[in-house]
């Protein structure tokens, strides 16, 4: 093509957020663009940055759940687990076992809603309007009729407490939940009938944003990004918490990394968590669901512990250093999607403009995570 | 607070004494009485044009319950509670119902939700967002944070309540506010179009 | 009154009586079109739709037209001025002027036009201008990107869509409209060609700019592209004409591949029924447009091109071909369908190897580095 | 004396830290420290037990050749940097936590850098994982600190020209609750909520 060099061509700046349809929230990305060519992208960040480790460093561990919700909205049941799990090791509580398979009951429907609201977000930026996230939407509102039930409220629960549980579930929770379930794997179905074997949305999605498992480990991704590079790495079998070691189920892996690996290992995650819930509804017995004795100011020892939990996301981790008092003096949250979104700028660059938004809707990012 | 801000007229208490002793007035005819001489300069607005000044009264009716119909608001979730806004929605709530749909840009859009925490990082964007928006625009201030910074307001880089930058009509309390919530900030926003429709241009 | 029967016989005012129907017609018909895409779509994701403003929302689209008429009419400052406000113009004249050769019934149409197909083809393909304009003159990235798809792409499927419609009338043996669709009389060109039926359908899609082919509005991409910058009654002309062109292309494909008013009613049915036939026939394939939307994710701008290009485009050669062999050695019709059945079967492999096995090249070298 | 029990003698409170350092439980044998002693002989390190992991101390001028070691010695492999974390001891010193994570061996360590509040130095970790970058722009935005060799170092979360403002440290407390709202903004105050109290 002799004629390229005579053409002159401009590289133009775009700005996409930090209001922008695909930016699931106040994420700004500005894009070099060529044509329709995204030759450099920068992320900006900090459009939520609201002081989550600040104010838990000012506020008791009991409070601090509630900003914990908060920061990890999608997934709240996950970021209390972190919480509440560091400090019950460094006060050394026994959690009852009837507590410890509620809250996988929970933690694992969790996993669900929020796995659907990524099927719901990231099928909208595939350009599909909005039927997925319709039907992706009415399993998470099932499934948070539940959670209300329990918890009182749809979206910030504010339920685990160091120690156990807040109070104990319904009467009618195993069949509830044994309910829903059937609806949830036929949710699931439903979607996966509508999207993975969809030409249009393969077109999009296959080879798109792929990354290989050493870049993503430099990177430090975690969750169903470092699972679709095919690492095979999930905290609950590496280094079970709760009684995670007690449970049967698998760890999809990817095999490419690309857009389409990561959908297809956030689909069979909820299929593995609705079979976490059911051994965990079969082993439930009646029982306390807290410790005997617990003190009305929990003070921890001096001490410090980093406490991590496989988030629907990836690893949602609590970095407490305590002094002895009832408030933690150094809260650092490690939030899963701050390191997954550090490496966008390699998956993007290369890619169409359009591709773009369907990699960042795939690394499903919930920015008060990411800003904490 | 979930009421309409200050600003709006009151509805119900219009003179007690006075009243029963004549015939109930419809709405129409009490919007008719309180009318007043709307300014012509303001708005460029097509049908004020077209429609000569005898008609205004019918046509600022006609054209406030279009408005109230056809609310649509701004694609753009902050925070937690744009997953309850997003939860609006969705089949559950539909929005839809009420003609409420909405549009990813703001030269489209009537109503800007407000739903999460505003951080002074954030706030330029926001007020050039509503800046944006063609006139008349409301905004609801959905969930805590919107209102008044919510459990994070002792944060100092975060705004301490959206109606610091931009006027808010609706406030919607909650943390998250229920989709049932927004429903009824939307329906209060309807009555205060409805009310104020002799002084929107 | 024979004064009046001669002001009514003169072409003139014929013709004007005839555009201000027409006129008044579409306008009425997209008020309809946006509450039932609406009222459809939603029933495709599970919900109500328009139920709160007149009976079942009937009224929904009289109030979101008077709210619109009633709206601030902006323009940016750095905008182009004359382009900015022609634009809306430059879209909607073309459209509404396609109307004028459309027969609705054998004897309703404002005109009868020897080259009608032609004329409707030649006309809406002057409809890119204004996006262009628009996309231009905003002075918007996104506006700028979607300006320039939208010119891509509406030139592009204008090929595929003028070659599929003169595949059918080589058979018909006529570019008169009303001839056309008098030459189906028994069978309806459908059934003779459907691999054209198939590649009008794409190409009408795309010129519609609707799922999967709304690239140049694509809402999570460029958020609503040309239409970015414009509020109120000017983009209402956008969102008129949009229809309008829904309506246009339906009743053309109504028209020409399914047998407008003719088949099967027969030719003497009163103008009443005809018209209500023509109209179930638009409806259906209204139908079948919205169900697409409701459904597909989005194409990528280099994944249209090369569909228009390397499969449309050969296949309507192709297509054209074969119809002209039978038609030249006059074979009996069958032959149509046996050919042309097999094009759509040869196009229905290549879409799917074109999804199939590409990918996978990309996805096999990045995952040569897996570990663990 | 058990930890515990050792633990209950010191007085709650702001010197808290203080007590952990003083009653640091030497980590067990055959544990990770042992791994980075035998790979890194020539190196001064302190280890303790902490409540999960083994916390490895180490000066400033060696965290970079430690961090790369733990990372590529096989023995070690830790491979993924799961967290970076900066913590402000006040007149102490800033501190650099580093938690590492083994995806093959499955086994965790903390590694600690302490520097003086008047020298914030800290070499950059962005050399042996580049996923330390945004960790390290957090850090600095929020503490002061300053990662020698990071490419680009500007503030993320913050604005970018806000370099001299550090919230996470412990000199700057939460804002005030502001009671009247509107007040605040200059030429909008009769538009918003005009003089209403918010709870």
């Amino acid at each position: 093509m002799a004629v390229e060099h005579d053409l002159e061509t401009m590289e133009i700046p775009v700005n996409m957020g930090p209001q922008h349809p695909s930016t699931h929230g106040v994420f700004r990305m500005v894009l070099k663009v060529d044509g329709e060519r995204v030759v450099e992208l920068v992320p900006h960040i900090g459009y939520l940055h609201r002081g989550a480790e600040k104010l838990c460093e000012n506020m008791d561990y009991r409070q601090g759940i509630g900003i914990h919700d908060r920061t990890e909205y999608l997934a709240p049941f996950h970021a209390e687990l972190a919480l509440v799990i560091a400090v019950e090791k460094l006060m050394g509580l026994e959690v009852p076992e009837r507590a410890e398979q509620i809250r996988i009951i929970m933690a694992e429907l969790n996993r669900i809603t929020s796995h659907m609201m990524f099927v719901g977000a990231f099928s909208a930026d595939a350009g599909v309007f909005g039927t997925a996230f319709t039907y992706a939407f009415r399993e998470r509102e099932y499934i948070q009729d539940i959670f209300e039930e329990v918890t009182g409220d749809r979206t910030m629960y504010g339920y685990f407490r160091p120690g156990g549980l807040a109070w104990d579930v319904p009467d009618d929770f195993v069949e509830r939940v044994r309910a829903v379930l059937e609806h949830t794997r036929q949710g699931i179905d439903d979607i996966d009938n509508l999207l993975t074997k969809n030409e249009v949305f393969m077109a999009r999605t296959r080879g798109i944003g792929a990354m290989s498992a050493e870049e993503a480990i430099d990177w430090g991704l975690s969750g169903p990004m470092l699972r679709a590079c095919g690492v095979r790495h999930d905290l609950r079998k590496a280094q079970p918490y709760c009684i995670y070691d007690r449970f049967d189920f698998d760890v999809p892996v990817g095999q490419y990394g690309d857009v389409y690996d990561r959908y297809l290992v956030r689909l069979e995650e909820m299929r593995q968590s609705v079979r976490i819930v059911e051994q965990a509804l079969e082993g439930l017995r009646d029982g306390p669901i807290m410790p005997k004795k617990m003190r009305r100011r929990l003070r921890t020892p001096p001490g410090e512990i980093y406490q991590g939990v496989e988030a629907p996301r990836g690893e949602y981790g609590v970095y407490i250093v305590s002094d002895g008092t009832d408030k933690p003096y150094r809260m650092k949250i490690r939030s899963a999607c701050f390191a997954n979104l550090m490496g966008l700028r390699d998956m993007v660059v290369g890619h169409f403009v359009a591709d773009a938004v369907v990699i960042l809707g795939s690394i499903d990012m919930v920015l008060g995570e990411v800003d904490r | 607070m979930s009421g309409s801000a200050p600003a709006a007229p009151p509805r119900e208490p219009q003179a007690p004494p006075e009243v029963p002793a004549r015939r109930e007035k419809t709405g129409i005819e009490r919007e008719a009485e309180r009318l007043t001489p709307v300014e012509f300069d303001r708005g460029k607005a097509p049908y004020r044009r077209v429609l000569p000044g005898v008609l205004l009264a019918p046509a600022d009716t006609v054209v406030a319950m279009a408005r109230k119909s056809s609310l649509w608001p701004l694609t753009f979730g902050l925070a937690c509670c744009a997953i309850e806004m997003i939860a609006t929605y969705m089949s559950h709530h539909d929005l839809d119902r009420f003609g409420i749909m909405p549009w990813p840009s703001p030269r489209q859009a009537d109503v800007m939700i407000v739903a999460g925490t505003v951080t002074k990082k954030m706030a330029p964007s926001v007020k050039l967002l509503y800046e944006q928006m063609p006139n008349p625009k409301w905004v609801i201030a959905m969930g805590a944070c919107a209102i008044n910074g919510g459990p994070y307001t002792r944060y100092d880089r975060v705004l301490q309540g959206v109606d610091k930058i931009i006027p808010v009509d609706v406030y919607v309390p909650g943390c998250p506010p229920r989709p049932e919530a927004l429903l009824d900030g939307f329906l209060a926003l309807q009555r205060k179009i409805m009310a104020e429709r002799s002084a929107v241009g | 009154m024979d004064h009046l029967d001669e002001f009514l016989e003169n072409p003139w005012v014929n013709g004007i009586l005839g555009l201000l129907a027409v006129l008044v017609l579409i306008i009425l018909v997209v008020l309809a079109l946006i509450y039932i895409e609406r009222k459809f779509l939603a029933r495709i994701q599970m919900r109500l739709g328009p139920m709160r403003t007149g009976p079942y929302g009937l009224l929904q689209s009289l109030a979101d037209a008077i709210k619109l008429l009633a709206k601030e009419d902006l323009r940016p400052a750095r905008a182009d001025r004359w382009v900015f406000e022609l634009a809306p113009y430059a879209v909607f004249v073309p459209g509404f002027l396609a109307f004028v050769a459309i027969p609705f019934t054998r004897n309703w149409a404002v005109s009868f036009l020897e080259l009608g197909l032609f004329y409707v083809v030649a006309v809406t393909g002057l409809s890119f201008v204004g996006l262009l304009m628009a996309g231009w003159a905003s002075d918007n990235k996104y506006a700028l990107l979607g300006g320039m798809r939208a010119a891509a792409q509406l030139i592009s499927y204008e090929i595929p869509l003028v070659l599929a419609l003169v595949a059918v009338s080589m058979v018909a043996g006529t570019l008169n409209l009303r001839e056309m669709v008098e030459a189906q009389g028994r069978v309806p060109l459908v059934v003779w060609q459907p691999l054209a039926f198939f590649i009008f359908m794409a190409a009408a899609l795309s010129e519609l700019e609707r799922q999967p082919f709304d690239i140049p509005t694509a809402e999570s991409e460029v958020v609503g592209g040309p239409y970015i910058e414009y509020s109120g009654i000017r983009w209402s002309m956008f969102f008129l004409t949009s229809y309008a062109n829904l309506f246009l292309y339906s009743l053309l494909g109504a028209a020409v591949f399914l047998g407008g008013w003719d088949w099967f009613l027969g030719r003497d049915a009163g103008p009443w029924l005809q018209a209500l036939w023509m109209a179930g026939k638009t409806t259906f394939l209204i139908l079948v447009f919205m169900w697409a939307r409701g459904t597909f994710p989005r194409l990528r701008i280099d994944q249209l091109m090369s569909l228009c290009w390397k499969v449309l485009l050969p296949l309507a050669f192709l297509q054209i071909f074969l119809s002209g062999l039978v038609l030249v050695h006059g074979w009996p019709d069958w032959a149509l369908l046996l050919t042309s059945g097999a094009g759509l079967l040869a196009a229905a492999y290549i879409v799917w190897a074109a999804v199939r096995p590409r990918p996978l090249a990309v996805r096999e070298a990045v995952a040569s580095g897996s570990v663990a | 004396m058990s930890s515990e029990e050792r633990l209950e003698k010191f007085r709650p409170g702001r010197d808290g830290h203080e007590a952990r350092k003083a009653l640091r439980v030497p980590p067990p044998r055959g544990s990770v420290f042992d791994l980075f002693k035998e790979a890194l002989p020539d190196v001064p390190m302190e280890a303790y037990q902490a409540v999960k992991d083994v916390v490895i101390e180490v000066s400033r001028g060696d965290v970079i050749r430690v961090l790369r070691t733990a990372k590529e010695d096989p023995r070690l492999d830790f491979r993924w940097l799961r967290c970076l974390s900066g913590v402000d001891y006040m007149d102490k010193g800033l501190e650099v936590v580093y938690h590492l994570h083994s995806y093959t061996r499955n086994h965790d360590v903390t590694v600690k850098v302490r520097c003086p509040q008047g020298d914030p130095r800290v070499p950059s970790a962005t050399a042996v994982w580049r996923g330390a970058d945004w960790y390290e722009r957090e850090a600095a935005e929020m503490f002061g600190l300053v990662f020698e060799g990071h490419p680009n170092l500007v503030p993320l979360l913050l604005p970018e020209d806000m370099t001299d403002h550090h919230p996470l440290r412990k000199d700057n407390p939460l804002a005030e609750i502001e009671e009247w709202q509107g007040d605040r903004l200059a030429g909008r105050a009769e538009e918003g909520a005009g003089g209403e109290e918010e709870g």
